[in-house]
């Protein structure tokens, strides 16, 4: 019986997870819609004059990311919990870590990667100059994966719980400030000219990234036991 | 050091008043309902006991 | 003699023993609060720069120890609960959040009452009121997640983890905050003056032993309760003296 | 070979069974009965690890459970009331996860093999939402033909089954328990296995 390797087992997760998501495009597209509505909502709210726009959009940004990945991550095992997939899972002769980390980088190629890929165009709509745009980018590149996974131990917490949503949000936001700070902080030190401050920030935001992912696989498969229990 | 003198605190009764006001009132209301919840299992327990007899 | 802590692990024990200190922490707190604001307000002199308002901080700063230190005790007593499975510890986490939640709020509502004279502002982005303010946030996670599951056992496990994850991070957050603070603001703003007169330190000494004292009791008036709910099933509760009466 | 020790069970503070023992030897089959609520899905989910027992200890070949964690996933399969299978997935595509997640690499030609034998020629590609309840169910059991789990937990397999689908879980199962793999399970349907003798573990 030849156990797949750690990576091929990772590989199979993943692709999985991106083909239910393919099969129902709408949700990936709701995420993304959901974060340019939220987005577009501020100008009209605080006006448009321009240098005050410019000072907000990464605040703006990273909060409709924020939010955005909230959203959709009620469902990352809500679905495989409902129809048994993930006690099957569970089951899995391999480490539980390496499937949560699977369906991790699923969420996150959903719901986090777009978010990084369109920023630059809502960047031209608070007219952010483009160094501070490849700032943004960069920051929401590190930093969306970080709330995937921190998000992910909120969801394996709420798993099954009534207002899961909501209740996933007000666990996990708190955990994600340091994220907004040092993801908006970098884009406040370009535009500020303090680039040591910039690569700080993101130097900041990378390890965040890097402690992520070897911490909250783990703590989330313990969160799946006792949720499953 | 009279009492009105002591309220008015310097011109800053109103905040010095208000914080320990309020952080007390909140001291209280927690020892009431600490209280009102072990009475309140207390009751649940001898209901139960008494139907399980 | 070796005191066999085991023995107060167990529920039952530790039930009567709870409930025989609580007077012995409960009054000493009162007195102790007692003395502490008397020194506090008739002995520590005028401040030159801050004149009556500074005397908050004889409240504000205990209740800011009070809140940082509970969770990390409620969260030491969580992952105890989670590792050892021993049900008491779970029920000490669960018993102690309400207190502390109640104390970072009440460092939040002194402090926001101090900075209006100081600062001019009722709220002040600094970096400890702000940390103050998500670690409250933190104490709402634990107490919402513990609150909705049904299952007991199963709300000590998950609540205990998000509190460890949360005290992991509670460092975390207080350096960003410190760190989007110095970006944003420059300089942070010194909260106490700059020598205090010893009468100051000594009323802000015995109010914050007062503080803990008050937190003991009322953590072990809450544990009791928590211990005759979960434990309602088991003979020694229908003993108990006062269920029988 | 499956050893179960003092084995205590609760839901919330309701004790469903205590001090159960027993042991399954290789190529034994044992029927788990008592009526609806007594404990039988918990104790198989207990043998899964899913639930943690109150007192007593599951040893498989002599070691605790919990030490051997994926190794004793390794020799388990467990079905329970759920399918198990992604609605959105085809047949094929639900078989190469889930023998992935088992640990086997099978290709599409395997794949289509496997489903073909459990009766579902010709409906291998289709969403399995487009599929009758009983046709789904047979996409959940074509992890039987898996054949490298050693310890089968059955919760109710016969459940939503027409007769011949029945017919074909009886040989599956003789033809595990031909090769020394052992079976434990639930039913409210008969279920004989031809020449075996059907151990019986009563729990109320």
């Amino acid at each position: 019986m030849n156990t797949l390797s750690v990576w091929q087992l990772l590989v199979l997760v993943v692709r999985r997870d991106l083909l239910l998501a393919m099969r129902r495009r709408a949700d990936v597209f709701t995420t993304l819609i959901f974060f340019v509505m939220v987005v577009s909502l501020f100008p009209l709210g605080v006006g448009s004059e321009m240098e005050l726009l410019r000072k907000m959009a990464p605040g703006v940004l990273w909060v409709a990311a924020l939010l955005a990945s909230m959203l959709s991550l009620g469902r990352l095992f809500s679905a495989d919990y409902v129809d048994g997939t993930l006690e099957q899972m569970m089951l899995a002769p391999q480490s539980l870590s390496i499937l949560v980390l699977g369906k991790m980088i699923a969420h996150w190629m959903v719901s986090g990667l777009p978010l990084v890929l369109i920023a630059p165009v809502l960047g031209i709509q608070f007219d952010l100059s483009v160094p501070a745009q490849g700032v943004l980018v960069l920051g929401l590149l590190l930093g969306t994966p970080v709330l995937s996974m921190i998000g992910g131990i909120g969801a394996a917490l709420t798993l099954g719980l009534r207002g899961g949503g909501v209740l996933l949000s007000l666990l996990v936001l708190p955990l994600c400030i340091p994220v907004l700070i040092f993801g908006t902080g970098a884009v406040y030190a370009i535009s500020a000219g303090l680039n040591e401050a910039m690569v700080s920030n993101l130097a900041l935001l990378a390890a965040m990234l890097m402690f992520s992912l070897v911490l909250t696989p783990w703590v989330s498969a313990q969160a799946l036991r006792i949720s499953m229990e | 050091m009279n009492w009105a003198e002591f309220f008015y605190m310097g011109g800053r009764g109103v905040y010095v008043w208000g914080a320990y006001g309020v952080t007390f009132l909140v001291f209280a209301i927690e020892i009431a309902l600490v209280r009102h919840k072990r009475s309140l299992t207390l009751r649940q327990v001898r209901e139960l006991r008494e139907a399980g007899e | 003699m070796a005191i066999n802590w085991f023995k107060y692990s167990a529920p039952s024990t530790f039930y009567g023993l709870a409930g025989k200190l609580i007077p012995w922490f409960a009054l000493p707190a009162a007195v102790l609060f007692v003395i502490g604001l008397y020194i506090g307000f008739f002995i520590a002199p005028t401040d030159a720069v801050q004149g009556e308002a500074y005397r908050i901080i004889f409240i504000h700063v205990p209740a800011s120890i009070l809140s940082m230190f509970l969770y990390l005790i409620m969260a030491g007593y969580a992952a105890l609960g989670l590792i050892f499975n021993t049900r008491l510890s779970s029920m000490m986490a669960s018993a102690i959040a309400p207190t502390g939640a109640l104390f970072a709020f009440i460092s939040l509502w002194t402090g926001a009452l101090w900075g209006k004279p100081m600062w001019g502002a009722w709220w002040v982005w600094d970096a400890r009121l702000t940390s103050e303010l998500i670690l409250l946030f933190l104490y709402f996670g634990f107490i919402s997640l513990h609150a909705s599951i049904d299952d007991p056992r199963r709300a000590d496990r998950a609540a205990a983890l998000l509190a460890v994850v949360g005290s992991v991070n509670v460092p975390i957050i207080y350096f960003s905050v410190k760190w989007w603070n110095t970006l944003h603001q420059g300089s942070t703003i010194k909260f106490t003056g700059t020598s205090m007169h010893v009468a100051m330190q000594q009323a802000m000494f015995i109010t914050l032993v007062a503080c803990w004292l008050y937190a003991i009791a009322v953590a072990l008036t809450r544990v009791r309760s928590i211990i005759l709910e979960r434990e309602r099933h088991t003979k020694w509760v229908a003993d108990l003296a006062e269920v029988k009466a | 070979m499956l050893e179960v020790s003092h084995l205590a069970c609760s839901r919330g503070d309701h004790r469903l069974f205590s001090d159960l023992s027993f042991v399954l030897e290789s190529g034994q089959i044992m029927q788990v009965q008592g009526e609806n609520g007594s404990g039988k899905t918990s104790l198989l989910r207990t043998l899964c690890g899913f639930l943690s027992p109150e007192s007593g200890k599951i040893l498989w070949d002599g070691t605790d459970m919990r030490e051997l964690a994926e190794d004793y996933f390794a020799n388990l399969l467990y079905l329970g009331h759920h399918n198990a299978i992604k609605d959105e997935l085809s047949g094929v595509e639900n078989l190469r996860i889930s023998a992935g997640l088992a640990g086997i690499a099978l290709d599409d030609k395997q794949a289509v093999a496997a489903l073909r034998r459990m009766g579902l020629k010709g409906r291998e590609r289709l969403p399995t939402k487009v599929l009758s309840q009983g046709q789904r169910r047979r996409v959940a059991l074509v992890r039987l033909l898996l054949g490298n789990a050693k310890l089968w937990v059955l919760d109710e397999p016969l459940a939503a089954l027409d007769v011949g689908a029945v017919e074909l879980v009886q040989t599956l199962i003789a033809e595990h328990l031909a090769r020394q793999g052992m079976v434990i399970f639930t039913t409210h349907q008969p279920l004989e296995i031809a020449g075996m003798e059907m151990r019986r573990l009563s729990l109320s």
